[in-house]
């Protein structure tokens, strides 16, 4: 044959353009996740501590009527905090107030504090004397400097106080990647204490105790106790944030948001499991039903109508799933395992496992089919029953193809989006070792996390970069069991006599 | 008589149990197989009998020809459908020319060397890629890279992304099925390699290749997660018109509808939602159904 | 028809008037033949003659096809083994057969071999382990592969040494009549002439029925020889006198190589 | 092929801006149902003037203003320092316009003696540190947590607002729409949820609870007036984002929302009109 005429060179050069497009595809996809992905990489690590000074006899406060013991709630709190925005979560109105003078403190609250963010206390200027001190994002990865003046007013009468100090509430200090240290640079005239060091990720609450030192006037505030809180990185960005992201936290709108995919990660493959674990025995069976035993008549019948599921859009399966299934599976395991809602981690793997049939059933029938039938009139011929023959002959010849089938049932599951999202009941949860629990429990799983908070991300923000970086973890892994699947449905063994 | 077995052989009376246990085992195995196609048979029925019979009450012509109204109470869902059947024939366009082209190149130029196995195998894997991959995916690329914007082309090229490997595929094994006594016709006639695949293996491969077409593209017509980012949107008073200006603009469709519908489940009631279910399962059905006719004319047709 | 047929005893299998038909087309026509016991009879003839479908109706393989029917009578051991009384396993398990194209069990070659009389007759490992041998043995297998033979997947074994493999598997299961569908036709030179002398040598203890369409093999291995053709039983009788003195013009083109 | 090379010609050739005479309105999830049922009463007004509606997220809807590509914004939380700065730095703008007062219920079931909480109690209940009624006065009977999920910005807010932005607690089930909270705390006789006031009014089974702002303080029902002083203490307003200062159709359409006709859309649908 002549391999090619000028002529037909558009044509041939529009086809290798295409062959070269599908491959572009493939690279296109993990370059364009992963080029997304990056935005995770971007993420400025929060921190934040409260400091504030107690008596050592805690008494209700004054205004509240509260025992002050949870920082959280102390309005006279200060926050040393970077790298977040918006609220502090103390009062709105506090954000960036000044430090507390005498007089306002005068029959409110008998102790003061304030912060300043300067490089030695040569800098200090009286005017930028502030409650609260935060910083933004870049400065902090480099490592920061926090100054913290103590006092106590004169309507104070004990001999000594107590520095309370405790991490905000929504940071978790062992998920830190920074060294966090808090020092006394400097006690008053006359005072002396143990030189302080204390480790806040080691120890992030904690009261130390100190001799009561009292500020006579406005001036005299920054003379006190003065402590430093010295931030500094102990590991890069990058090994932070891929550690953050294989924590089991899944927090991402929190002042401090925690992007640990593991829950994400287990529940859908447990859901996955499920699903599958009701779906091939009934699938394979099916199957089976199909490739040896049913009449050529009513195989014609049946493999249309199980086709027939294939094209069911999932969103249609799932909204039947929520008004149909929902209510009757609460129904029947309310009394047993105590499910109050049918948005839950049952309901999904039971939807799912619906979907997966026709999947299972006609990879499954391909596989059964690509035995050769010399099998059969062999063990048919040593006199064994239809049940032997399949069960000793047939289902393991086609074993390769039977774990294609799961593998690729799997892949399915997995990357399943709408029903687990109108039907796991939306809780980023680890699951419980009591199967009771996770069953009948809210769950989520990456696709529909992905599906859900894309809506409200910020993007090319560090949110949005971790919802990618679940997308292309997503890809790999469905990648790597098609591929594998693919390998063991090509495998044909008896092909190698 | 030397035999193998000897005198080991047990007696008839015992063989004969055994057999008749062998042989009513087998007939409940069977039973077995049987109950199991039936039942995923009935279960299938069911749920497709009960969405018909949820949807048709909302069903009829002014339900499928006319917008939602009263701020989405009541109404029909004509904005949809007509975005559903806007975006399939879009991603039908794209995907078409490079997925066909795509099908050609791997079954005959690509030849069989290592990295070719590789990629093959890789677009069978991307043919089972989750589709809410290729939605971050067209999100990334097509939304904030090229048109800054979520529109109609921006989920057809999407879509296009999802249906593509599934074509390529079909379209491979559709062209690998010609017998290649045909091609061997063509080349003694002195056809060029291209020649010879437009005149002769094109029109035998069609029937396969159209049915993996339309099937693909049925399927990506129903999946909501690709477009959820890249063309969706709830409501728009816009005059429908059919021009250029289409294109850029984001569609209302079905899967998108549902999608918002289920989650501003207070506001869209249930009637309309089972309607828009059986549309959507209807209007796949239906390009199904075209497949399947495709191919069974062809095989009447065909007779090698 | 054959002269030599002495007592009935002798007679294994009996076939009377036997027309078979896949769909409309009929393959046998009034085929009549009378087997000897504990002898090797070859079935020749050109292709498509139905030599293959009379070997299968003999252990009725032929059920499985759909559309498969017959008229006529097959008697074994003086049992019609078509009436409704016939039990298939029990029928198989009196009736071996071995295929043209070796097909042992993807698995190893003891399991192979043990998987049939386990099924039917429920032994344990160690009855199982001499049963194995035995049949090895008997099948002229066990020498080339008696190191390794249970951890040995059996699709790793040369073409020839696979067709033994599926008679081992046969003989195991202690038929008494053994049906061979051109058990040579897929082998080479060398594993063909094991495979002969195999049949020669099982010959004394079981009643050989082999379908081959090569003359020569015919001559070689047989005691009788059946000559078909379009669906008809031309002629029967001693392998000698079939070639020798062939009584029919038909058999006389055939065994000279003037068609088929 | 050809049809790709036309696609990617149509793509190179799109402009930013939608046409003439449309007002593209997207963002805010909790606005959807505001947004849709504006579009709608003014397009009966104006026919001249297209409104295209899409949700998404309150995000989706400040990016694609931040991009330029959305006329007006709706969202349901301030805009962020640093989305003013990305806008600005783009080349827009932000002008905030508060277009609806919204006061979020907490409700319980008809059944559950408890009648009002503190914004603490509240969000120890949320956060997981209360999980049973007798905790805060009620029978001895476990706490059902439901919640929006975490596409609506109403479960943005609630978090800032209540829980302080602490994360939810373990239990916690995510509702996609308010009525499904309403429905589900019907018949789950330990649920608490809450949600946009005007779903709740007249709903069998559940009733509306009173918050005290602070440990001590009387509680208030989210009654309108409570609402609209400021008394009742989880409360926000709703706001249309555009660049700089509206202008042309995004004027007269804003314009047309905040007359009494708009506003009485506002109440319609089921928040509060800004008086």
């Amino acid at each position: 044959m002549k391999r090619l005429k000028l002529r037909d060179l558009p044509a041939v050069a529009l086809v290798y353009l295409s062959g070269a497009l599908v491959v572009l595809v493939i690279v296109a996809i993990f370059y364009y996740l992963a080029h997304e992905a990056r935005y995770a990489f971007d993420r400025p690590f929060p921190y934040g501590y409260r400091f504030s000074l107690q008596s050592p006899i805690l008494e209700p406060d004054p205004y509240t009527g509260q025992v002050l013991d949870d920082l959280t709630v102390d309005p006279n709190a200060t926050l040393l905090a970077a790298n977040f925005e918006g609220d502090d979560g103390i009062d709105e109105k506090e954000e960036g107030a000044p430090m507390a003078t005498l007089e306002e403190l005068e029959g409110y609250h008998p102790f003061g504090t304030g912060s300043a963010v300067i490089d030695s206390l040569d800098d200090l200027n009286p005017q930028e004397l502030f409650r609260d001190n935060w910083k933004q994002a870049k400065d902090a990865t480099k490592g920061d400097r926090f100054i913290l003046f103590a006092f106590a007013t004169q309507e104070y009468t004990q001999p000594t106080m107590k520095l309370a100090f405790q991490p905000d509430a929504a940071f978790s200090p062992k998920d830190c990647p920074f060294d966090i240290k808090l020092r006394v640079i400097r006690t008053p005239n006359g005072i002396e204490v143990e030189p302080v060091e204390i480790d806040l990720i080691q120890n992030p609450s904690g009261k130390i105790e100190l001799p009561t030192w009292i500020a006579k006037s406005d001036e005299e505030r920054t003379n006190g106790y003065v402590f430093e809180m010295v931030v500094t990185p102990k590991k890069s960005n990058f090994t932070a944030t891929i550690a953050g992201f294989f924590k089991t936290d899944w927090a991402p709108t929190l002042q401090y948001p925690r992007y640990g995919f593991v829950p994400l990660l287990l529940s859908t493959m447990l859901m996955a499991l499920l699903a599958l674990a009701i779906a091939v025995p009934i699938g394979l069976a099916c199957s089976t039903y199909l490739a040896e035993i049913a009449p050529a008549r009513i195989r014609e019948w049946l493999k249309p109508i199980i086709e027939m599921l294939a094209s069911i859009p999932t969103v249609v399966l799932g909204y039947f799933g929520l008004m149909i299934v929902a209510p009757s599976v609460v129904k029947v395991f309310s009394q047993a395992i105590g499910m109050t809602s049918g948005r839950s981690f049952l309901t999904a793997s039971l939807v799912l496992a619906f979907l997966l049939l026709p999947t299972v059933i006609s990879i499954g029938e391909d596989a059964l089919r690509a035995v050769p039938s010399s099998f059969r009139d062999g063990a048919s011929a040593l006199g064994f029953t239809a049940k032997e023959t399949i069960k000793k002959v047939v289902l393991p010849a086609a074993r390769a193809g039977v774990v294609a089938t799961v593998l690729l049932g799997f892949a399915r599951a997995i990357g399943e989006t709408m029903i687990i999202w109108i039907l796991s009941g939306g809780t980023a949860v680890m699951p419980s070792i009591d199967p009771v629990k996770t069953l009948a429990g809210p769950t989520r799983g990456m696709t529909d996390t992905i599906a859900i908070e894309m809506g409200n991300v910020e993007f090319e923000g560090p949110h949005y970069g971790h919802l990618f970086m679940i997308g292309l973890t997503l890809f790999l892994i469905t990648l790597a069991i098609n591929l594998i699947g693919y390998a063991y449905g090509r495998k044909r063994k008896w092909l190698a006599s | 008589m030397a035999s193998v077995i000897g005198d080991r052989i047990p007696s008839r009376a015992k063989l004969a149990a055994r057999d008749a246990r062998r042989k009513l085992n087998s007939r409940l195995f069977e039973v077995w197989l049987w109950s199991m196609g039936v039942l995923i048979t009935l279960a299938i029925l069911a749920v497709i009998v009960t969405i018909v019979i949820k949807g048709l009450p909302a069903m009829n012509w002014e339900f499928l020809s006319t917008g939602p109204k009263e701020g989405m109470k009541e109404g029909g869902i004509w904005p949809m459908l007509r975005g559903s059947i806007l975006l399939m024939i879009g991603t039908l366009l794209i995907v078409l020319p490079v997925g066909v082209f795509g099908g050609v190149f791997l079954a005959e130029y690509a030849g069989t060397s290592r990295l070719v196995t590789l990629v093959r195998a890789c677009v069978v894997a991307l043919a089972g890629t989750p589709s809410v991959i290729y939605g971050l995916f067209g999100l990334a690329v097509f939304v904030l890279l090229i048109t800054k914007h979520t529109s109609l082309i921006a989920g057809c090229l999407t879509l296009a992304m999802f249906a593509l490997p599934v074509i390529v595929l079909t379209t491979e094994s559709a062209i690998k099925a010609v017998p290649e006594s045909f091609v061997e016709a063509g080349v003694s006639l002195g056809m060029s390699k291209w020649q010879v695949i437009r005149k002769v293996i094109l029109p035998a491969a069609l029937p396969g290749i159209v049915t993996g077409l339309v099937l693909s593209t049925g399927r990506a017509a129903g999946e909501a997660p690709p477009i959820l980012f890249t063309a969706g949107i709830y409501y728009s008073t816009a005059k429908l018109t059919f021009d250029l200006e289409m294109f850029k603009k984001p569609v209302a469709n079905l899967p998108y509808h549902l999608a918002e519908g289920y989650r501003q489940g207070s506001v869209i009631p249930e009637k309309i939602i089972w309607g828009t279910c059986l549309t959507l399962m209807l209007l796949v059905l239906l390009i199904n159904l075209a497949a399947i006719i495709v191919r069974a004319r062809a095989r009447k047709r065909q007779v090698w | 028809m054959v002269s030599e047929i002495a007592s009935r005893e002798n007679i294994v299998v009996e076939a009377k008037d036997v027309d078979f038909y896949y769909g409309k087309n009929q393959a046998l026509k009034g085929v009549t033949i009378q087997i000897i016991r504990n002898k090797v009879t070859c079935l020749i003839g050109p292709s498509g003659c139905g030599k293959s479908t009379f070997l299968r109706s003999l252990n009725r393989m032929n059920d499985r096809i759909a559309g498969a029917r017959h008229t006529g009578l097959i008697e074994i051991d003086g049992e019609n083994i078509y009436s409704r009384k016939t039990d298939l396993m029990q029928l198989r398990r009196k009736v071996g057969m071995v295929f043209q194209k070796p097909n042992p069990f993807p698995t190893t070659v003891y399991e192979n071999i043990a998987m049939a009389p386990r099924i039917h007759y429920g032994f344990g490992e160690r009855e199982l382990n001499e049963i194995v041998e035995t049949a090895l043995q008997k099948a002229a297998l066990w020498d080339e592969v008696k190191d390794d033979y249970k951890r040995k997947h059996a699709l790793a074994l040369s073409g020839g040494q696979q067709q033994r493999l599926c008679i081992a598997r046969t003989l195991a299961i202690n038929p008494e009549i053994i049906l061979m569908d051109e058990p040579c036709s897929a082998l080479d030179p060398i594993s063909t002439y094991k495979i002969e002398e195999l049949i020669k040598e099982l010959s004394g203890d079981y009643t050989l029925i082999v379908v081959t369409h090569n003359m020569h093999q015919a001559g070689r291995i047989s005691s009788h020889t059946a000559f078909f053709n379009l669906g008809e039983l031309v002629e029967y009788g001693t392998t000698e006198s079939i070639f020798q003195r062939p009584a029919k013009r038909e058999t006389e083109d055939y065994v000279s190589g003037r068609f088929g | 092929m050809t049809s790709t090379l036309i696609a990617t010609i149509a793509l190179a050739g799109l402009s930013p801006a939608p046409a003439f005479g449309t007002v593209a309105v997207k963002g805010s999830d909790t606005m959807l149902i505001l947004n849709q049922r504006f579009a709608e009463a003014f397009g009966k007004k104006h026919p001249g003037i297209a409104i295209e509606v899409t949700g998404g997220g309150s995000s989706i809807g400040i990016n694609a203003f931040i991009n330029g590509v959305a006329d007006i914004c709706a969202s349901s939380r301030p805009m962020r320092k640093s989305e003013i700065d990305r806008a600005r730095s783009r080349g827009a703008t932000a002008t905030e316009t508060p277009i609806a007062l919204d006061g979020l219920a907490v409700i319980v079931n008809i059944n559950n003696p408890v009648t009002s909480l503190t914004m603490d109690q509240l969000r120890r209940i949320y956060i997981g540190q209360i999980n049973n009624w007798s905790q805060v006065g009620g029978p001895n009977q476990a706490i059902v947590v439901l919640s929006r999920d975490s596409n609506s910005g109403t479960y943005g807010f609630f978090q800032e607002k209540v829980l302080k932005n602490q994360n939810w607690g373990r239990g916690v089930r995510f509702m996609p729409s308010t009525a499904e909270e309403a429905r589900e705390t019907a018949r789950t006789p330990g649920a608490i949820a809450y949600g946009g006031v005007a779903y709740f009014k007249g709903r069998d089974g559940i009733k509306i609870i009173g918050v005290a702002p602070a440990e001590g303080k009387p509680p208030v029902l989210p009654t309108e007036a409570n609402v609209r002083n400021k008394s009742y203490p989880i409360w926000r307003y709703l706001y249309y984002y555009t660049n700089g200062r509206p202008r042309g159709e995004v004027k007269t359409f804003i314009d047309w929302c905040l007359s009494p006709e708009g506003q009485s859309v506002v109440e319609q649908v089921g928040y509060y009109s800004l008086k």
